[in-house]
């Protein structure tokens, strides 16, 4: 078989050509660290997605000292957490999955892009350097509401970002001469100490506590307000713990005896 | 003619992708475009493409390369 | 067939490697076409795709895996 | 030397029947193209957007596979024949074929179509709104399913057809080097026969079980896995025929020869050879298939650039020996002296243009780590409508300007508005594909009714959102436009009765013909084992790894309706919201 030699130049451009885009996406891999999705992220069937102890509550999760992780529930037609913050200056391991149909997970305007099929865990990781507000949509055709599929990625600076949880726990009602207790949760998600302020504002009253908070655990921090100092009549209260606040009313000296109901309200952020 | 119709309609044809993308590579030296000013350049090369075309050609066949 | 070229059907001892016909302008248009695949190419992976970070990388506990 | 239908009427009847099917559904595809275009540009949306993604499905299935494995078969049923200048063995075998073709094809087309009109009498909701992919747990009817096979097995049959032909040949001519369009029928319908295995195991032992309720669950990336085992050679397979009349018309056309028969057998040869193991790489932002095989995927498909990269020197080299012939001359300028007045030759020319083009973004597409850029979003089917939708489509229709008159024996209708129709197909493509190009750089996805969202937006860098949207609409009328000068000329050249076509159907030899081909190039029996220890070498370990801890069917993966009708007939926002807060 006699080839022209015009053409053999050519095979040679070609060989060329072939080796090198091989070349640059191995040095995209082994010199830059590009990694593929891959099988690391195991599977989950889609009936174990609710009872499975970091997909039953999505979101974020601190897990070094700028490592985070992030899960995510993808379903027809929108993710959980719908809004998903996370630090600047951060790795980021997203570990997405789906309940129903074949979903994408795309951060617009990135290289952060991976497809979630029912079944499989979904793990990429990525570094988020600077505070950007990015979208998140789905690519993959999942049916008629495809297009409505859309979440946000806040990238916020470290100063504005924790993961601490407020829930309050008082009654709605106490007698004149009797004590009220407001006991606040404070969580720390995060995995250094929390050092912060409980600040319970009722009435006229002002009280504050420091509270330290160890990471990743939670502390109660309980108010006793004598209900006489109130006197009667309704008292709007509010707890605040850094940007957190919990309100609700307290309703001094009524008539009726007998335990109150407690009026339990929790808030993330 | 130097080309056959055929051939002016292909090479004008040609001539819009490379208009449209013009921009773009412009757009890298600094050089902003609006659509109207890309659509004019277009237009002025591919009038340039008509007259040199319609022109009868010289001797030499090679004066037809583009 | 033209007539006015030494290339005729009839010429049917024609072989490549002879000297009668070298594809010069082939030759031509595909060696623009490598220059276009190779700016493209750096243009669409080291300008485009690397410039459009943040990237998926392999994490802690993977790196060193395949690459 | 006379003309296609001259020698083999009854052959002829066959292919016309096959062309025309095939423009059938090109027109239907065509116009759903169209909707699709000014819908999701959001120039004009008079459907609801959950209709969008019907007219998706009927667009990419109408077009991707009945019109161009119809024409195909046109096409190969024409190389066979003319090449080994006999007729078919058994034209009952021929018209079992396209009866079976015809028959899957329009039992597919029924359950997608009826998206569009809610429950059919008696056999209820038969509605496949799932896309060409048709993922699960994504559900169709199992009409639509077993409409896929019975084309499928047509396909087969016209293969058998084919190769029953050429053993019949064989017979008489012991000695003889395989022809040059029957080797090239004969290696994509092995590599066919290869890749097809594929999506009949994921519909017939997964996908179509499931759909009728006889199994409750699914593994949707063990039927994606052999989809794309299927889904990229089955790309090869609409554009072999593309390649064929490349390599056989445009040399011919052009007034040169065939620069080199052994180089082409090279390239079909490794078609076969590489076509099937590289499926994975559509899957590269797949979790639960390890790098390493995305990578040996990606290594294949880069030397699956060969033969195209060597395709483009051999036919261009022949047709600028057709041009050095008709006395052209220089670096470029014997670029003028090729017929572009022929409509066949300029469409044909226009779309290797394009495919040279589209060949750049499917190297892009090839590459692994760069998916994350491209993957899902509107670069893909930028890239495929230069592929499919230009290389295979507009050679298509400047082929069927070549092949009507040979098979009707009428004069082509209007030359010029045939090279106009061809022309303007380039433009409209030009303005659709690059924008739609640009816009997939930005991030904007495919397969979407409203790119357009509440939260963000895309930034288009250079241009807008906007100029992007108005070039694809653009582009897309263009289109629109040009197949309709397309069916215009062909339905006149169809009833163009008064006119006598007489030129000869007849392929000029190769300059370097079959005699410089290493024998070992017909040795089809060698090449079919290779290719068969290359697919199992590919796909062995990632099939095993994929079925492995998930099961044959998955853990409890349940049917999904798409487009339930009750979403349909209501406002689509309201129901939505209403569906995304149950399941919440």
């Amino acid at each position: 078989m006699n080839i022209h030699t015009y053409e053999k130049f050519w095979l040679i451009g070609a060989m060329v050509l072939i080796v090198a885009f091989i070349a640059t996406v191995t040095y995209g891999a082994a010199g830059l660290g590009i990694a593929m999705v891959d099988d690391e992220g195991g599977t989950i069937a889609p009936d174990e997605i609710g009872d499975h102890d970091k997909f039953g509550d999505p979101g974020v999760h601190q897990v070094g000292e700028n490592e985070y992780d992030v899960y995510v529930h993808a379903y027809t037609f929108g993710y959980s957490p719908d809004t998903i913050e996370i630090p600047e200056n951060s790795e980021v391991t997203f570990y997405v999955t789906s309940s129903d149909v074949t979903h994408s997970f795309t951060v617009v305007g990135t290289n952060v892009n991976t497809m979630v099929i029912p079944g499989e865990i979904a793990e990429i990781t990525a570094q988020f350097d600077e505070p950007e507000e990015y979208g998140i949509l789905c690519n993959e055709y999942c049916g008629f509401g495809h297009h409505d599929m859309e979440a946000e990625l806040h990238v916020v600076p470290e100063t504005e970002f924790d993961l601490t949880e407020l829930a309050v726990d008082a009654p709605d009602e106490v007698d004149t001469d009797d004590q009220a207790q407001v006991t606040a949760s404070v969580t720390n998600g995060m995995l250094e100490d929390l050092d912060t302020t409980v600040t319970l504002e009722i009435g006229n009253e002002t009280v504050e506590e420091d509270v330290t908070v160890a990471g990743d655990s939670s502390e109660d921090v309980t108010f006793a307000v004598d209900a006489s100092t109130l006197g009667d009549g309704d008292h709007d209260w509010t707890v605040t713990v850094d940007d957190y606040t919990e309100s609700d009313q307290l309703t001094v000296g009524t008539d009726d005896d007998g335990d109150s109901d407690d009026g339990d309200t929790t808030e993330e952020e | 003619m130097r080309v056959s119709k055929a051939g002016l309609m292909v090479l004008l044809a040609f001539v819009v992708p490379l208009t449209v993308e013009l921009r773009t590579v412009l757009a890298w030296f600094n050089v902003e475009l609006t659509v109207l000013e890309s659509v004019l350049v277009g237009l002025a090369v591919i009038a340039a493409i008509v007259v040199w075309a319609t022109r009868p050609p010289k001797d030499e066949p090679s004066a037809a390369s583009q | 067939m033209s007539s006015a070229t030494e290339q005729t059907e009839a010429d049917t001892s024609h072989e490549i490697g002879h000297d009668e016909y070298d594809p010069i302008g082939t030759l031509t248009l595909i060696g623009l076409y490598f220059v276009v695949l190779v700016l493209m190419w750096f243009y669409t992976y080291f300008i485009e795709f690397l410039g459009n970070d943040p990237t998926v990388i392999g994490s802690v506990v993977t790196a060193g895996g395949i690459v | 030397m006379s003309t296609y239908v001259d020698n083999f009427p009854e052959e002829a009847a066959i292919v016309r029947k096959a062309f025309y099917t095939s423009f059938v559904f090109l027109a239907l595809g065509g116009v759903f193209g169209l909707i699709q275009t000014l819908h999701r540009t959001d120039f004009l949306r008079f459907m609801d957007s959950a209709d969008y993604y019907t007219v998706l499905t009927a667009h990419g299935v109408f077009l991707v596979i009945a019109f161009t494995i119809f024409f195909l078969v046109g096409v190969f049923t024409w190389a066979v024949t003319t090449s080994l200048d006999r007729g078919l063995e058994d034209l009952r075998l021929t018209k079992l074929w396209f009866g079976l073709m015809s028959a899957g094809g329009l039992a597919a087309a029924i359950t997608i179509l009826s998206g569009f009109v809610g429950d059919a009498p008696i056999l209820g909701a038969l509605d496949a709104d799932v896309l060409f992919t048709f993922y699960t747990p994504l559900e169709a009817h199992p009409l639509f399913y077993i409409g896929l096979v019975v084309f499928v097995i047509g396909t087969w049959v016209a293969g058998a057809d084919w190769i029953r032909t050429w053993w019949s040949w064989r017979k008489d001519n012991p000695n003889e080097r395989i022809p040059l369009p029957t080797f090239m029928v004969i290696t994509t319908m092995i590599m066919w026969y290869i890749a097809t295995l594929g999506v009949a195991i994921a519909i017939i032992v997964f996908i179509l079980p499931w759909s009728l309720g006889l199994v409750e669950s699914v593994n949707p990336l063990l039927t994606r896995t052999l989809f794309w085992y299927f889904g990229h050679p089955v790309v090869y397979f609409w554009l072999m025929p593309a390649y064929m009349m490349w390599y056989l018309l445009l040399p011919k056309l052009a007034g040169g020869r065939l620069f080199s028969d052994p180089l082409a057998r090279v390239v079909f040869v490794l078609f076969l050879l590489l076509s099937t193991p590289v499926g994975i790489h559509h899957q590269y932002l797949d979790p639960g298939i390890s790098e390493g095989f995305k990578f040996i995927a990606m290594t294949n498909t880069m030397f699956l650039l060969l033969p195209s990269f060597l395709t483009a020197f051999t036919v261009v080299a022949s047709m600028e020996h057709g041009a050095r012939q008709n006395g052209g001359t220089g670096y470029l300028s014997w670029l003028g002296a090729l017929p572009w007045r022929d409509p066949a030759f300029t469409g044909m020319a226009l779309a290797g243009l394009m495919f040279a083009a589209g060949g750049f973004s499917g190297m892009v597409n090839a590459g692994m780590n760069i998916n994350y850029l491209v993957h899902n979003s509107l670069w893909v089917p930028g890239h495929f409508h230069l592929t499919v939708g230009t290389a295979v489509a507009l050679t298509f229709m400047a082929g069927a300007y070549w092949f009507l008159p040979q098979l009707t024996g009428n004069k082509l209708w209007s030359r010029p508005l045939a090279v106009g129709q061809t022309v303007i197909w380039f433009i409209g493509m030009s303005f659709m594909s690059n924008a739609m190009h640009r816009a997939g750089l930005i991030g904007m996805p495919r397969r979407t009714a409203e790119p357009q969202y509440e939260n963000f937006g895309f930034d288009a860098g250079v241009g807008s959102v906007a100029e992007l949207d108005a070039q694809i609409a653009l582009g897309g009328a263009l289109l629109t436009v040009s197949l309709l000068l397309f069916f215009v000329v062909i339905a006149m050249t169809a009833f163009n009765g008064d006119s006598d076509y007489t030129e000869s159907n007849s392929i000029p030899t190769p300059l370097s013909g079959p005699e410089d081909a290493p024998q070992v190039l017909d040795n089809l029996k060698l090449w079919t084992i290779l290719a068969i220890v290359l697919v199992i070498i590919a796909y062995s370990l990632p099939l095993a790894s994929i079925i492995d801890g998930r099961g044959l069917f998955g853990p409890g993966i349940e049917p999904f309706d798409p487009i339930p009708f009750s979403v349909v007939s209501t406002t689509l926002e309201l129901t939505a919201e209403h569906v995304t807060g149950v399941i919440r």
